[in-house]
């Protein structure tokens, strides 16, 4: 019997308990909590990084990167050199309707060209908004952060 | 409160405003327990803010608004419906709850109705509303509602009896079913000798007050004795089906009905409007006062439970009822006897 | 504590004939006594998504119940057939998405056997520690969700609150909240960022307060107990026959968690740690256990912590990864249960066929046994502390 | 009977089963004599080929002569190559390319398609098999595990539904995940994976040429050597 009590009152105390301690929500259009540098919230294109490779629209499991470029001649790079042939972006959508955020499209890109941003406000009306085309990738490049120290034991970046 | 504005009004405008107050104060009652206690203290028990925006301070304006949008929702009623006992049981449900309203003292001269036996009254029409509550688990053509209508039945049933027997001590005390004289008898008696805030019957009839909580409980269909609406099982049982306005007044119904109960655990154990010393005129202003501060008091301990606690078994319920409680009730009340005519 | 003796229950019976009749439920409900057939989901609050049960009642006990699963099936053994290993990890999260680390971990393990690839120590701890951590979230919603279908709310917004601590441990170090893929073929993705170690042993004494707050809560309320002593009974030897596993089968005294007994997979026998059970076998006992648990997680997650080696947190990896051809099984202790992948490889850059053991379908599976003679309040109890996740049972 | 696995030979040496393995397998095959086809190790785990007649003979032996009281999953599988409709099916070359002829994992098959099933023990030393049975392809025919493991009903409701073996005996063998309607088995490899068909693969290389260079666009496939 006395456990049945100490059990019933026990309860109530929690509850008073916790009702007297500040809440933990954070009231979000007014005040936000910034995600954690890490987190995977919006690929940013870097383009003039890119080399039209396809990798990154090959390695995608989901099929929703979009990539057209052509070619473009450009004057050498050291006097009397072959004239360079550079590949140029015409067109980089990224379908963040069918996008996993699995991040593969950032790990294989071989010139760091894609970069994750954790920046997640971009939700739209309508599903088709959700296509972020070069333009709009390029812009989220701006809220890409510098990448972190490491906890102590790690092996130095190879970079 | 006549001689005060020295009027003579007749016995039909009177009828007519204390008809209109009633009508106003349970919407504004269920209101006002809705926000303080299910929007506001829930949230802050669970370590949450609840509605912050609507109105500007601490959301005080999200329950208007929630009935505003209740009453522009569309009317739906189920194709196999009965319908005419579906569109009626929430305007009993209500309605009971309007009638218990009636009898609550709120000052020496500021009372409704004064009934001889307005304890009896009060808990008879209080269980008008199981009548609302079958029918709408039964015109509603779902399964869900019926289990919840039927729960709430048997359930109602079972504890008419140990809210009953939890009254009788008081009535026994104070020699009366008369809520005002209960209420004067409270603010006169002594503790021994000493009337300083004179003799709330919780002194003497605590295991009543608990008893009275509890069944109270059980009436309302509130945590831990909520399966006829328990949203985990049946969803929300006998209201599964109701929308917009009508839903409105089960919600008016429910919290309309903690606040008449809470008013009738103040006026039957706290003592009610009374302040001893304060007689006349302020009374019938600070009455009110005092006793909505003792509504809130009670109010806070029912919901305090409500949200704290896991809900029974339907049979264990009724084992609690019937082992439990009212044999518990029926010592109290011979204690009680005992004890009257010992002293 | 008494332990009330169990039911009595037929040592092992298969019966189907008090449910075969509901097996034409699925396309038709015929009422054909006075039994009332009621329909629990695929839209309900108890069934955690889109699980849904078609009871059999007499009053308010049931009769026969069968559960109706797929309405969430994305038919992943057939996916990852056209995937590459790489890209498997992200959908492989998705299984279970409480607790998506631990199931990438036997995955990464069966390819890294097949291929003869040891990850670095310290990518071990790591992948360990995540892997206890997304335990922890999990059991920590459990908790509260639990308080919440047997009818106390509050406990539920407690269990998601303390779940969050845990979550942004996990999102500082993968990125992800739910979906870390974070498990390369060979070790793990990125190390741990400064200062992390000191907010997780921060994080970890809030969830040894919040367990106690559940065992004052929850636990300790004699209504709780009423609710769920002998309430769901499995016996040992039923619930393995069905393949329950994990904390499920623990709790019916089942000493056994893949963890210690089963092939080695994570550094787990350098830790100091102790297999919780409990001799009921009912639904008390599975929330008790799972209560034991997420406090012995939490310590060891306090140990990995403190011992974590330094050192790469990569093995050398062909940049192409092509699994030889081989069988591979992995099976570890998930948080709701044995969690196995069967990997056939023949050689390519993907697997040829996964079979891929998910703990809730099994745990699942015994409800027509678990559930006939119960009342509908106890369905609800049983199905919550079951514990399962419906992208765990339907794959 | 063959004691060598007739494993693939270019994959890694198989580790030969450990001792534990060896005396689950000497257990076996005292209970299953001559039932017990071929026997083979996954990375030191035991895996068994019965003939399909003494399947169920050979769970009721696990959970009796070895103590496996625990079922951990009853699948099957199809060593079919997935038939490739064109070459150049949209030019997809995300998908892994497997070899085209039939081969077969560790203990071998009969045929195309097998049934597979895992069991272990919940008592120390927690021994575990796996056991292989072929089915007949034309008409896929299985004794039901249901009298034996309980668990393996929605098991074999799940390979009935995803490859067509009919389990004699089985309670009810009817949809688990599909709707009712659903024809075909989703799991065997002839059943195309529609959501691969229907879409274009964005990764074939969409570069203009300049002018004067071929077309064929080879000229930016540098996917693979870019990096």
């Amino acid at each position: 019997m006395k456990r049945e009590v100490k059990g019933m009152v026990g309860g109530l105390g929690v509850t008073l308990k916790t009702m007297l301690r500040p809440a933990v929500t954070v009231q979000y259009p007014h005040e936000r909590e910034d995600p954690a540098p890490r987190a995977r919230g919006v690929i940013a294109l870097k383009e003039e990084n890119c080399t039209v490779c396809m990798l990154c629209a090959r390695s995608c499991p989901d099929w929703c990167i979009y990539i057209e470029g052509h070619k473009e001649q450009r004057p050498p790079r050291r006097e009397g050199g072959r004239p360079r042939s550079v590949s140029l972006l015409d067109r980089f959508d990224i379908d963040y309707a069918l996008c996993m955020y699995c991040g593969i499209c950032v790990e294989v890109c071989p010139f760091d060209a894609l970069f994750w941003s954790p920046e997640y406000e971009y939700s739209e009306h309508h599903i088709a908004d959700l296509l972020h085309d070069k333009e709009k990738l390029g812009e989220w490049m701006a809220t890409v952060p510098e990448p972190e120290p490491l906890e102590l034991g790690a092996e130095k970046a190879k970079k | 409160m006549t001689d005060l504005l020295a009027l003579d009004i007749g016995w039909g405008t009177t009828l007519g405003i204390k008809t209109l107050v009633v009508l106003g104060l349970v919407p504004m009652g269920a209101l006002i327990l809705g926000y303080t206690f299910l929007l506001k203290m829930m949230s802050h028990m669970q370590s949450r803010l609840g509605p912050m925006d609507p109105g500007g301070f601490h959301g005080w304006y999200q329950l208007v608004g929630d009935g505003i949008k209740f009453l522009q929702k569309e009317d739906i009623m189920p194709e196999r419906a009965d319908r005419r006992v579906f569109a009626l049981a929430p305007a009993i449900v209500v309605l009971s709850t309007f009638l218990v309203f009636v009898v609550i003292p709120a000052g020496p001269r500021i009372k409704v109705a004064d009934l001889d036996v307005g304890v009896f009254y009060a808990l008879a029409v209080s269980s008008l509303s199981v009548i609302g509550v079958l029918m709408a688990g039964w015109a509603s053509a779902n399964k869900y509602a019926l289990l919840g209508g039927l729960r709430a039945a048997a359930q109602l049933i079972a504890y008419e009896l140990p809210l009953v027997l939890a009254v009788v001590g008081v009535v026994v005390q104070a020699g009366t079913m008369n809520l005002n004289e209960i209420v004067v008898f409270q603010r006169d008696a002594e503790i021994f000798g000493w009337g300083g805030i004179g003799f709330p019957l919780i002194l003497t009839q605590f295991i009543g007050f608990a008893l009275f909580m509890v069944a109270t409980q059980a009436e309302l269909t509130q945590p831990p004795f909520d399966m006829p609406v328990a949203e985990s099982e049946l969803v929300a049982g006998y209201m599964v089906e109701y929308t917009g306005f009508r839903f409105l007044f089960f919600f008016i119904g429910e919290f309309g009905t903690a606040f008449a109960f809470s008013g009738l655990a103040a006026t039957l154990f706290l003592g009610g409007w009374a302040v001893p010393g304060v007689e006349g005129t302020a009374a019938d202003v600070l009455g009110p006062i005092v006793l909505f501060a003792k509504v809130m008091f009670v109010a806070f301990l029912m919901f305090w439970a409500r949200f704290t606690y896991p809900r029974l078994r339907e049979d264990q319920l009724q084992a609690l009822a019937w082992k439990w409680l009212i044999p518990i009730a029926l010592v109290n009340i011979l204690a009680t006897g005992v004890l009257k005519v010992a002293f | 504590m008494t332990t009330t003796p169990p039911r009595d229950i037929p040592e092992f019976d298969v019966d189907p004939t008090l449910y075969r009749h509901l097996a034409d439920t699925q396309m038709n409900v015929e009422l054909d006594t006075g039994d009332m057939i009621l329909n629990i989901g695929p839209q309900h609050p108890a069934t955690h998504g889109t699980l849904r049960l078609v009871v059999r009642l007499d009053g308010e006990r049931v009769v026969a119940a069968d559960p109706i699963i797929g309405y969430m099936h994305r038919g992943y053994e057939k996916l990852v057939e056209f995937r590459t290993y790489p890209q498997i990890t992200t959908l492989i999260n998705r299984i279970d998405w409480l607790s998506s680390f631990a199931n990438e971990v036997p995955f990464i393990a069966a390819a890294e056997r097949l291929m003869e690839i040891e990850a670095p120590p310290r990518a071990q701890w790591i992948r360990t520690t995540l892997t206890e951590l997304s335990r922890i979230a999990t059991f920590l919603l459990f908790l509260g969700e639990m308080g919440l279908q047997v009818g106390a709310i509050t406990p539920a917004f407690y269990g998601f609150r303390d779940r969050e601590y845990v979550l942004n441990l996990i999102e500082a170090v993968t990125g992800g909240r739910f979906h870390p893929n974070f498990n390369r073929i060979g070790g793990i993705k990125e190390d741990l960022p400064w200062g992390w170690i000191a907010d997780c042993k921060q994080a970890m004494a809030k969830v040894l307060e919040s367990c106690d707050t559940f065992e004052d809560l929850v636990v300790g309320n004699p209504i709780f107990e009423q609710r769920t002593r002998s309430i769901g009974i499995i016996p040992a030897s039923v619930g393995a026959s069905y393949g329950v596993s994990g904390s499920n089968l623990r709790a019916s005294g089942v000493d056994w968690d893949l963890r210690r007994d089963g092939k080695p997979y994570l550094p787990y026998h350098e830790l100091d740690w102790k297999v919780w059970t409990h001799p009921d076998g009912d639904s008390f006992a599975r929330y008790w256990v799972r209560l034991q648990e997420t406090r012995e997680s939490a310590r060891m997650v306090l140990q990995l912590v403190d011992g974590l080696p330094s050192g790469p947190i990569m093995a050398k990896v062909p940049r192409i990864i092509k699994v030889p051809a081989g069988e591979a099984w992995i099976n570890t202790e998930n948080p709701l249960g044995e969690m196995g992948y069967y990997v056939v490889s023949k050689g390519a850059t993907g697997p040829f066929r996964v079979k891929i053991r998910s703990a809730s379908f099994s745990n699942v599976s015994i409800l027509p046994w678990v559930l006939r003679g119960v009342f509908v309040p106890d369905v609800i109890t049983i199905l919550a502390s079951l514990y399962f996740i419906l992208g765990d049972i339907d794959r | 009977m063959a004691d060598a696995p007739t494993t693939e030979a270019d994959g890694p040496t198989a580790p030969a089963l450990d001792e534990r393995a060896q005396q689950v397998l000497a257990r076996l095959e005292a209970e299953l004599g001559d039932a017990l086809v071929e026997h083979g190790s996954a990375l030191g785990d035991l895996v068994v080929r019965v003939r399909p007649d003494a399947w169920r003979r050979a769970a009721e032996a696990c959970r009796q002569a070895l103590d496996c009281d625990f079922l951990s999953f009853v699948s099957g599988i199809d060593w079919m190559p997935t038939p490739v409709v064109e070459e150049d099916a949209g030019g997809d070359t995300s998908s892994p390319v497997q070899p085209r002829e039939m081969t077969f994992g560790v203990a071998g098959s009969a045929g195309r398609l097998q049934v597979f099933a895992h069991v272990e023990s919940t008592y120390a030393p927690h021994w575990a098999v796996t056991l292989k049975t072929d089915v007949d392809e034309a008409a896929p025919r299985l004794e039901s595990w249901v009298p034996v493991y309980a668990g393996a009903d929605w098991h074999e409701r799940e390979t009935w539904e995803m490859y067509g073996v009919v389990f004699d005996g089985h309670p009810s063998l009817r949809h688990l995940y599909l709707p009712a309607e659903f024809e075909g088995h989703p799991l065997r490899k002839d059943f195309p994976l529609l959501a691969r068909d229907v879409k274009p693969w964005p990764g074939l290389v969409d570069v203009e040429p300049m002018p004067g260079e071929s077309e064929a666009g080879e000229t930016a496939g540098e996917g693979e050597d870019a990096s």
